[in-house]
């Protein structure tokens, strides 16, 4: 195609990542592109859970990354025009041993050291806030800063309002090939025309590995994929966010947290539960590497809704209407892959969030604007480098 | 069964050459193909009845005898699941397809749920009614002809007291005049064309019995409180609008197939329009291009129950050809016989788009 | 309306149509007729009730639109099993069932 | 009088004759095995009109019950005093008595004449349909094509006279309860794939998966992007594709 455009800075992805940081760079009035193959939120962005949750994240910098993202999502409440559900409920996660307590304990422990607040509940405690769980349920930790978003609407709400403050959206437009000459940036051509842009925030997703590949650069990003039961929509239920510490076990490959049985371990198989603002629940969720298959499995299936039943055995007589299937970008150390690549100015990296993209985009965004546009950060990302695997 | 705390349960598995899905007439003839021929055969049908939609047909059937015709359809239906379980399939009523893999295999809902695997899948799992939204289009009363049918036919109980149809196809005259037969009274048929859409002897029928077709008029909306209280409709010759006193709107403006497992299954799904909208694609011999899975009966294109019948048998053959328990030459001349059928039942005006359409299909079908 | 009227007694094709004995259920806590055997859906459409629930978001009526299962629509709240398509669900001696979206129910 | 009538007409003086009125193409031919006479022929193509001869036609009644269109009628002469006796298949509901009084109708149902009822016979298998025979005046004979005790129900409706004001906003889905204004809304919004609209407005995301809703989104997307139905795609199929109790998926209550 003939058509030539340009833009100050090209994303490249319209999932939460890249429409979070289309609207940053927008907020500081760049002139932004986002180029996406298929239409918003189409990739794992459409296809996860709502949960915010903080007490989940790797100690240190990913911890911190979190807390900083999580305090910004008031503020886009205020601003975005969609309503995108957020709710400040709080999240447990449930032990189902007392060596699970154990680690719980010891969790609650050091994160409270990082400065977030995590309560300890025994199994009474617990009876406070969520009063009907599985026998097998020894107690849990409470984070009274976790919560809930819809991602799709998160995802929209951003790029829509990117798109209020000036950004295009290129929909079904595929990146073909990145031009660098002299070591920068140059163009980007892509199945609707090439476009002139000397900045581009890669924020493919799983596709990431692929836009690294033109410019020669490896991003270790592999899809895996996550797959959630929806059931019926009930009355509001569910008060928190919540989770199994299995859930913490396969996340962060915690060997204390693994589960036990070998199907389970399979699967990556780990309990989640959020009701959604529809009051549909949403229960999850496995890690599996596939390859880009997001079918969802009668085994997962089953192995979720047994899952789910030891926890919250009451929703048993819930219809489940639906499964879903997304394909995480899964980085080698499951966090997020953050900054520029060297030998090429210009390109920039906002992958491989592994699971945590719905709540670390907002700080994703924004570090990313600040990067891009002045050259530096307003908070340390040096540890989500690229380079932190060679 | 055990609790789910302790026990590792997991899906049990089970394993069968041929699974027809869906008990209605296409499922139906083409399990009786494999059973007959001696192939380990299983219907699945959610149903606690076997025979699909026809056990809600009271009225007597075209087609040939090999069709059951001038039979009435529930009769027809009795007889297709009779001479399928006399064959030697297992007909399994109550049990619901939930998921059909790209592997190949089923989850099935029964008294409990299984992981069901066949060398060969027919999926006949019908058509649904088409509906549109409009104003008051959710208000109770408001139903599928069809779902009226249901009520009337096979349960016994009227859906109201006094009806208005929408629309003039074969189904629209036949649907009114059951209820009728039911002692309902029927107010009118709207028709938003300038001519019926049925054959004439169904719209004679309903005429006889008094029961105005108002052409050229375009439902508009249905009013109501908690249910169908009157029903609005604009006369596009006059330009006026008429408010029929009803508690019951059927809509009787197609059908739509259903066969989301055949698209969760991965397969090619094309929209043919004549065969009212997208279904599988599917070979002369009713094969999808995924290995193993066949398409009969409304699924493959909404048609007649005659078409299902033979589609069903057509599939079942293929399937038999394709699993070797049938002989090239046995195969060639039974599908020859079959197509030979259902190029006869599609020889009418009504009948050739669809057939046309089929040979499309067969011959690649690739974009206009 | 009356379940006398709503019920086909006898049928010009189908004669006398059988039924199943009649047996009590309960909607919303209040006794209904009902023939064992039949529908939910069609036990409370014979009882002269269309409404099977109301609506989350607008609190509208609605009431079964495919009887075979499909739409949904007539999904109520089975005492000790939960949503239930109630077209698809035979009645049983003393079933209780509930109307979601109900106010005051 | 077309030809074929002339005859049956001219025969049903000796006996009572078939009237088969069946023009249009129908894949259809019960008639012809109904007749032990060989009198009706539809042939190898089962679309082709029936051929009738009533020279061979005995008045056994048979096709005239197991016409699944109803369009097959007998006519009876054989009295000679300016009556005829026509027979009619009737299926509906309420009872018909000999010696009673009915109307006669042709077929659009308009009024012919009156007539009385002179016989009822059950013809046609297991569930047989009722033959019902009426004496009519004969001059009105060869158009009667059903009877009927009541009169015609137009007039049941109202015009309405103000110009009509339909509401606006209704559902597009059921299950979600999503109108047609909020799909509108987020097509506004720029969302171009049925996918990402169907996530986003919530329409098939329900109970039923979006059997019900999914053309209409379809239609709506199709009619801002200008694609095609085929272009535009199919919802996802996704399992269960019928609702399944959780207990029962993950095998606790079985």
């Amino acid at each position: 195609m003939a058509e030539i455009m340009s833009s100050e800075v090209v994303v490249i992805g319209g999932g939460v990542i890249g429409a979070a940081t289309a609207y940053y760079l927008c907020r500081e009035g760049a002139e932004v592109m986002i180029v996406e193959a298929d239409d918003l939120a189409s990739g794992a962005s459409g296809a996860c859970d709502g949960f915010l949750s903080l007490q989940t994240k790797a100690l240190g910098a990913h911890l911190r990354l979190a807390m900083e993202s999580a305090k910004l999502f008031p503020s886009l409440v205020e601003d975005l025009e969609v309503d995108i559900e957020y709710r400040p409920c709080g999240g447990l996660i449930l032990a189902t041993s007392q060596e699970q307590m154990k680690e719980l304990r010891a969790r609650a422990k050091a994160l409270s050291a990082e400065g977030l607040e995590v309560e300890v509940l025994s199994a009474s405690e617990l009876k406070k806030i969520l009063p009907e769980v599985g026998k097998e349920v020894k107690g849990g930790s409470y984070c009274p800063l976790d919560a809930q978003v819809n991602p799709i609407s998160l995802t929209l709400g951003l790029a829509h309002k990117a798109q209020e403050m000036g950004a295009t959206i290129l929909r079904g437009c595929r990146v073909e090939n990145i031009v660098v000459t002299n070591n920068r940036v140059r163009e980007i051509h892509t199945s609707a025309g090439s476009i002139h842009s000397r900045r581009v925030v890669c924020a493919a997703g799983i596709g990431s590995n692929q836009i690294g590949k033109m410019i020669i650069v490896d991003v270790p990003v592999l899809p895996q994929r996550g797959q959630i039961l929806v059931t019926e929509p009930q009355e509001p239920v569910l008060p928190h966010i919540v989770a199994g510490a299995e859930y913490l076990g396969t996340k962060g490959n915690l060997q204390a947290l693994l589960p036990a049985e070998e199907e389970a371990m399979k699967l990556g198989l780990g309990f989640t539960a959020e009701q959604t603002k529809s009051g549909n629940f949403l229960l999850g969720s496995t890690r599996e590497f596939v390859g880009f298959d997001s079918q969802t499995t009668p085994e997962a299936m089953n192995a979720i809704a047994r899952n789910a039943l030891r926890f919250l055995p009451w929703i048993k007589d819930l219809d489940v209407i639906r499964s879903f299937a997304g394909l995480r970008p899964c980085s080698p150390d499951g966090l997020p892959i953050l900054g520029t690549v060297k030998g090429v100015k210009g390109f920039y990296l906002a992958t491989g969030h592994s699971g945590d993209g719905i709540c670390l985009a907002p700080i994703t965004g924004k570090v990313l604007s600040e990067l891009v546009l002045d050259g530096e950060t307003s908070l340390d990302i040096s540890p989500f480098s690229l380079y932190r695997f060679k | 069964m055990d609790t789910g705390q302790e026990g590792r349960m997991r899906l049990p598995e089970e394993s069968c050459t041929l699974v027809a899905v869906g008990a209605g007439p296409a499922g139906l003839c083409a399990a009786r193909e494999a059973a007959a021929c001696g192939v380990r055969t299983t219907v699945l049908d959610e149903n606690d009845k076997g025979g699909g939609q026809l056990i809600k047909q009271i009225h007597r059937f075209f087609g040939s005898r090999e069709h059951g015709a001038g039979k009435r359809g529930f009769e027809i239906a009795l007889e297709l699941a009779e001479d399928c379980a006399n064959a030697g399939a297992e007909i399994r009523l109550n049990h619901r397809v939930l998921g059909f893999f790209e592997d190949g295999r089923l989850l099935v809902e029964g008294d409990f749920i299984y992981v069901l695997e066949a060398k060969a899948v027919v999926l006949a799992t019908g058509a649904l009614e088409r509906s549109f939204p409009f104003p008051g289009w959710t208000l109770p009363g408001v139903m599928g002809a069809g779902a009226a049918q249901t009520l009337v036919n096979v349960h016994g109980v009227l859906p109201g007291k006094r009806a208005v149809l929408v629309g003039s196809g074969n189904v629209g005259l036949i649907v009114a005049y059951q209820l009728l037969q039911a002692g309902m009274e029927v107010v009118g048929i709207l028709e938003v064309e300038d001519r019926v859409g049925g054959y004439e002897v169904h719209e004679s029928r309903v005429r006889r019995e008094g029961v105005p077709i108002y052409l050229r008029h375009r439902l508009l909306a249905v009013e109501g409180l908690e249910g169908v209280e009157a029903v609005l409709a604009k006369d596009l010759e006059k330009g006026t609008v008429k408010r029929f006193h009803a508690d019951t709107l059927c809509l009787a403006v197609g059908m739509i197939p259903q066969a989301e497992l055949a698209s969760m299954r991965g397969c090619r799904m094309v929209f043919v329009r004549e065969l009212g909208g997208f279904i599988p694609w599917h070979d002369g011999d009713m094969r999808t291009d995924r290995p193993g899975v066949y398409v009969a009966g409304d699924a493959a294109g909404v048609e007649e129950a005659s078409i299902a019948m033979d589609e069903g048998r057509l599939a079942g053959v293929a399937a038999l050809e394709d699993l070797g328990a049938l002989s090239p030459n046995e195969a060639r001349k039974r599908k020859e016989e079959l197509k030979r059928r259902l190029n006869l039942l599609r020889g009418g005006a009504a009948g050739r788009p669809r057939a046309m359409a089929k040979e499309r299909l067969a011959a690649g079908w690739r974009h206009r | 309306m009356a379940e006398k009227e709503m019920r086909v007694e006898k049928h010009p094709v189908l004669g006398v149509m059988g039924r199943g004995r009649r047996v009590t259920i309960f909607l919303d806590g209040e006794p209904i007729t009902a023939c064992e055997g039949e529908p939910v859906a069609a036990a409370l459409y014979a009882a002269g009730r269309r409404v099977t629930r109301y609506t989350r978001k607008g609190h509208e009526a609605r009431g079964p639109f495919c009887m075979i299962g499909r739409c949904t629509e007539c999904s109520m709240v089975l005492e000790g099993w939960g949503m239930v398509r109630t077209c698809m669900t035979p009645v049983r001696e003393g079933m209780r069932i509930w109307t979601p979206g109900r106010k005051g129910g | 009088m077309k030809g074929d009538w002339e005859k049956v007409w001219e025969e049903a003086r000796e006996r009572p004759v078939a009237l088969v009125d069946c023009r249009q193409e129908i894949p259809c031919n019960p008639c012809e095995e109904a007749c032990r006479k060989g009198a009706i022929r539809v042939g190898e193509d089962l679309c082709s009109a029936p051929v009738y001869d009533p020279g061979r036609c005995d008045g056994c009644g048979r096709c005239v019950a197991l016409c699944p269109g109803m369009a097959i009628f007998l006519l009876d002469r054989r009295g000679g005093d300016g009556q005829a006796e026509v027979t009619v298949p009737w299926e509906m509901c309420g009872e018909i008595v000999e010696g009673e009084r009915i109307w006669a109708v042709d077929g659009k149902g308009k009024v012919l004449t009156e007539g009385k009822v002179v016989k009822i016979k059950w013809m046609g298998g297991r569930w047989p349909t009722r033959l019902v025979t009426i004496r009519i005046p004969e001059e009105r004979a060869l158009k009667v094509r059903g009877v009927r005790f009541r009169e015609n129900s137009v007039g049941s409706s109202e015009e309405v006279d103000q110009e009509y004001d339909l509401p606006e906003d209704y559902p597009v889905c059921r299950c979600e309860d999503v109108s047609r204004e909020e799909v509108l809304k987020f097509l506004k919004m720029g969302l171009r794939s049925l996918t990402a609209l169907r996530r986003s407005s919530r329409v098939g995301l329900g109970y039923c998966q979006g059997i019900y809703c999914q053309e209409q989104l379809r239609k709506e997307l199709g009619m801002v992007t200008r694609r095609s139905e085929e272009e535009t795609g199919m919802f996802k199929v996704r399992p269960p594709v019928r609702p399944v109790k959780l207990g029962r998926l993950g095998g606790v209550n079985g």
